[in-house]
């Protein structure tokens, strides 16, 4: 496991995405090695309010002088991705990385990787895209949001899409660009079509999770899903973040997760 | 200036006052990377039952003002897993362990502390007495002396081991509950465990957490809690008191021992930086160096009026 | 949306749920300029004696995390001086006007209200029972069900008015001592009034406030005033509360009436901020439409579960 | 009286003046008036960490575009004016102000003022003695300090003592720089000297405030103190910031102060 460090960062870039999401880069002074589908807690501010540090997934690192900066893809919901969107630059914080486990990228043999990214489930997808494109590793990338303006880095994705010859689907529930309707039906429309991967890695709301569980579990897809449950210390300790498995256990998705194989989790997540 | 942080809890030696609350600091080696529980006054343990326990259906936490409400349900591994995974090793890094034990009936808080009998590298039980005993109708121990007294004897009656009783803020009477455990046979008392509390998602007009209530802890409660180790420190001078409720720095800790307490638990904070309770110790060193304390136990019950 | 804010507290109506609690809005008429009183739902006064009363020494008052502690100790001007210098001016503006009223026996209830009765103006009384009761030793009036109810019982002889009483939250049986007011004849309950909690001065080794302990009010307490309102409320749910802690927007307004509260008052936000009531009420008019609830009494002990 | 308000304001300037102590500049969208030792209650950030308002004397007002700037002196000795140190320009607060009377000064006949301020009770004395010199009326300025380093805007002090002819008075503590020991010595010396004031107008630590009060009765100088009780609401209705006045009543400073003859406090002031 890569080793956990509480580390001190500095707020050195911002800059807006969508109307409602802004890309985050911190610095840190040590070096940092994280994979696709980690995320960290990020305090908010120096103070009581928030309490709780909020949990944010890595969408990608890269080294630094002496240490990384890492990059975070925030949507404005609360009081605390608002501090984060407005914090001056140069602002210290404090953030636990890298925290969980990530997805399993291929190893290169066989089928395609399907990503798969709803809204600001983008992040932690993002990483394995650009991971995967700089290994060579084929996948097809899925992105969905509500409208055309939700999309986020879409550029990038494109980018790292072409650089492995895979495809860039994208998705909004209004039809305002790319196929319209949910991005889970544009994965199950090529899965019909007869298109095979190797295994799905998806990040987004809850529903997509589910839907996309359950077409894994009618196309015998295997699919790794990133969940987001609150959490508090996101290092396993208040047992406040578990997920319910398969076998009826509760297991903290700070730890054992973010990303589950849908396999493993409770039967209703697949029904 | 050479500050000395030893304290007692009683006749149990601690070599620093601040020491990891129940719940927040897993069993004892969840964050070593973060805090190596041998440098701790000492940990206690999650909520041990007889057998493991799933706990609560999730939203089990939320945040509040200055707090957070937890409605964990007392997940645990169980007794038997502790003493066989975590045990051995902490016992190897000579770290002092409390073992925080519970029950729905006074049978099960017996068993646990039974399988713990059989084991070296136990400093202490600390009975968490806020569980809804089941066979008085859901009602916790810690809410009706006659109940809690009998619970500490019979504990007190199968090991020779410390007894701490963790008491409830919700009881009734918190001098009476606190004598009661006394008298039942507790040679110390830590306070306070959580409030009881709920919040409520006006939009979607549910309770948040899934259980209805949970119980507030944090910086919001401090308050509280100092006044209840003050108000149980005048009432029973005699008896040690570790001081729980939303310590975040070197300075609360200062405070809780001037109200009374011999040692102090840190919970929340953990939960928000897993290096707190480490940084909470160094503080406690920085403030006595700062204010001329060359012992710390200088501080304990030490308001001038 | 056009969103109707009228609500009662049993048969009182108001033009909108939002009040002024007792002691952050001295007489109803010393924030006019930030906050004219006839747009509130109504005002609670400071607590009024017999005759005006000093208070306690100073420190009174000390911050903690989200939240205050005061130990005021009751100063006020007295029964007399409100009615004749502030209750003809909130007549002509209109003002719903619920005096609080405390003492530290009975007979001193029982004279601010017979001393209230000879004028008109005044909505409602609220009983604070969290002061001591010399007669009995100290303990607040509201700590024992009997007591509690004795003195209501006697208040309510004296008036035809409506009688509130606001409970303790350091009560020891919530739902009891709720019971006992109801049977005692109260016509509403409002709760709560401040935890008992205290504040140390680690450097200087003594309490923050001169009177030791003082009452916790604030943000920090509102999870627990939540999980009153809605133990009473199941409790008890015919009776009208009066919702009130740690209230600072139009959303934890809407949190208290989904617990069960017919209306909430507002204490420390006044205090923070002298517009805060009437920020708070457009706030909750803003929720309501936003949230498609046309009568804000829809929301009135409206939890789905 | 003079209206309260809740003010919006900005932060628009701030500058060092010593190692501990910073002048702020907030911004206002319309008028102020306000009067030297009358004061505002400024938030600190807009979370509930700090809860409540800081008082802050004014330490002057001038007009700016349609409203106005406000100035205060600030000593960083906690989380509340630590957060005040280090907010970004352009930052937005809120302030209650003008609050409380002000000082009484002089109609210009007769003697002189004794203007005395010590460390960080600087801003309300500045106040009246730039307000005095604009009005051309005679004060000498006493201003007390622990070092030399925590004397503040002594070049302001000195402009406005200059204007009307009077005498600029430096103490400190530790004789750095001026007279040696507190500034009430110094005081008390020219009065022994045979000086004669109209009356003094003092803001300070309690001790200096305390002996400047004993001075007074002592010498028959009538001598105003400007009063830092902790406060809560700054508005007269919590109650928390009472003082005993010479009848045994408790009233509010916030409301009938901060600033105080003297005589008519409660007899332990001039014991
Ligand atoms: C593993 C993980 C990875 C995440 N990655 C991202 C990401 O890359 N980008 C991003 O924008 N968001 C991400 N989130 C969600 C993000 O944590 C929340 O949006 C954020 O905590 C909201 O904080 P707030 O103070 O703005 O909102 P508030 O609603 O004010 O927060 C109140 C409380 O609810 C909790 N909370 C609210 N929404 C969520 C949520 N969706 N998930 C978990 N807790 C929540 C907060 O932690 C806080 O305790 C992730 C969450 C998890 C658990
Ligand atoms: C009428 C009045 C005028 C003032 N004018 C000035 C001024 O011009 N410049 C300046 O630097 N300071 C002034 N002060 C003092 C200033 O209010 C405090 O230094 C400030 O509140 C400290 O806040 P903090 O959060 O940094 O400190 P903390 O110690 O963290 O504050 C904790 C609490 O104590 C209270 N408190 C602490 N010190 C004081 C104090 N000396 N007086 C009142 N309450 C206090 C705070 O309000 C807060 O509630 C004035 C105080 C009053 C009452
Ligand atoms: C997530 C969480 C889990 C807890 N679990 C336990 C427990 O198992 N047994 C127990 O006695 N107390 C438990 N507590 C209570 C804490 O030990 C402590 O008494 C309380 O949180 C107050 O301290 P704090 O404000 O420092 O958190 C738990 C608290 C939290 C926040
Ligand atoms: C400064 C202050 C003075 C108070 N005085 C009274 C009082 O005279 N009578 C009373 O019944 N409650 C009094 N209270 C309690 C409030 O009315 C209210 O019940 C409590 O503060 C909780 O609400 P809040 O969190 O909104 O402040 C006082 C509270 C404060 C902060
Ligand atoms: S967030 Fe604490 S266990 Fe996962
Ligand atoms: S600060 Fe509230 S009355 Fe003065």
């Amino acid at each position: 496991m890569i080793a956990r460090h509480d580390l001190p960062v500095r707020v050195i870039a911002r800059s807006e995405l969508s109307p409602t999401c802004f890309r985050l880069e911190l610095v840190t002074g040590e070096p940092v090695s994280a994979a696709p589908g980690q995320f960290g807690m990020l305090t908010c501010g120096d103070g009581l309010d928030p309490l709780l540090r909020r949990a944010f997934s890595l969408a990608g690192v890269r080294p630094h002088e002496n240490g990384a900066i890492v990059e975070m893809l925030i949507k404005e919901v609360g009081r605390g991705t608002g501090l984060l969107h407005h914090l001056p630059l140069g602002a210290a914080l404090r953030l636990l990385a890298p925290l969980g486990n990530g997805f399993t990228l291929a190893d290169g043999s066989g089928d395609r990787l399907a990503l798969v990214a709803g809204g600001i489930g983008l992040p932690p997808v993002l990483f394995a895209a650009e991971q995967l494109a700089a290994r060579n590793v084929a996948f097809d990338l899925y992105l969905g949001a509500a409208s055309s303006a939700e999309l986020l880095e879409v550029g990038r994705c494109r980018s790292a899409v072409e650089v492995v010859g895979g495809e860039l689907v994208l998705a909004t529930d209004d039809g305002s660009r790319g196929e319209a309707g949910f991005v889970t039906a544009a994965v199950e429309r090529r899965l019909a079509a007869g298109r095979r991967y190797l295994r799905a890695l998806a990040c987004g709301p809850t529903p997509m999770l589910a839907a996309l569980a359950r077409l894994g579990a009618t196309r015998g897809l295997e699919v790794e899903l990133s969940l987001e449950e609150p959490m508090a210390c996101g290092v396993g300790v208040c047992l406040g973040c578990v997920v319910e498995l398969e076998d009826g256990r509760f297991v903290p998705t700070c730890k054992e997760g973010p990303v589950f194989a849908a396999s493993r989790l409770a039967a209703r997540w697949r029904a | 200036m050479n500050v000395s942080l030893r304290t007692h809890v009683g006749d149990l030696a601690l070599q620093n006052p601040v020491m990891a609350a129940s719940g927040t600091f897993g069993y004892g080696l969840d964050l070593v990377e973060f805090c190596p529980p041998e440098r701790l006054g000492g940990v206690v343990t999650k909520g041990l039952s007889p057998k493991p326990r799933r706990g609560n259906p999730t939203p089990r936490i939320v945040e509040t003002a200055a707090g957070m409400i937890n409605a964990i349900g007392l997940q645990n591994i169980g007794v038997e897993a502790f003493c066989r995974d975590a045990l051995p090793e902490l016992r190897r890094r000579n770290v002092l362990v409390v073992v925080n034990v519970f029950g729905e009936t006074q049978d099960a808080y017996l068993e646990v502390i039974t399988r713990c009998e059989r084991d070296e590298g136990i400093a202490a039980y600390e009975l968490n007495v806020s569980c809804p005993n089941v066979t008085a109708g859901g009602m916790e121990f810690g809410h009706d002396a006659g109940t809690l007294m009998s619970l500490v004897a019979r504990c007190r009656a199968s090991t020779s081991r410390r007894l701490w009783v963790k008491l409830s803020p919700n009881a009734p009477y918190l001098v009476d509950t606190a004598r009661a455990a006394v008298d039942g046979g507790a040679d110390a008392l830590s306070l306070i465990n959580t409030l009881r509390a709920m919040a409520i998602d006006a939009v979607a007009r549910r309770p948040v957490l899934a259980t209805r209530c949970g119980g507030l802890s944090g910086p919001a409660i401090k308050p509280i809690a100092l006044r209840m180790v003050d108000e149980v420190h005048r009432a029973l001078p005699a008896v040690p008191l570790v001081g729980i409720g939303g310590i975040e720095s070197g300075r609360d800790v200062a405070e809780f021992l001037l109200a009374g307490a011999s040692a102090v638990q840190v919970g929340t904070a953990i939960v928000r930086d897993p290096t707190a309770a480490l940084r909470i110790a160094g503080e406690l060193e920085a403030f006595c160096a700062a204010h001329g304390v060359a012992d710390v136990t200088e501080l304990i019950g030490g308001l001038t009026c």
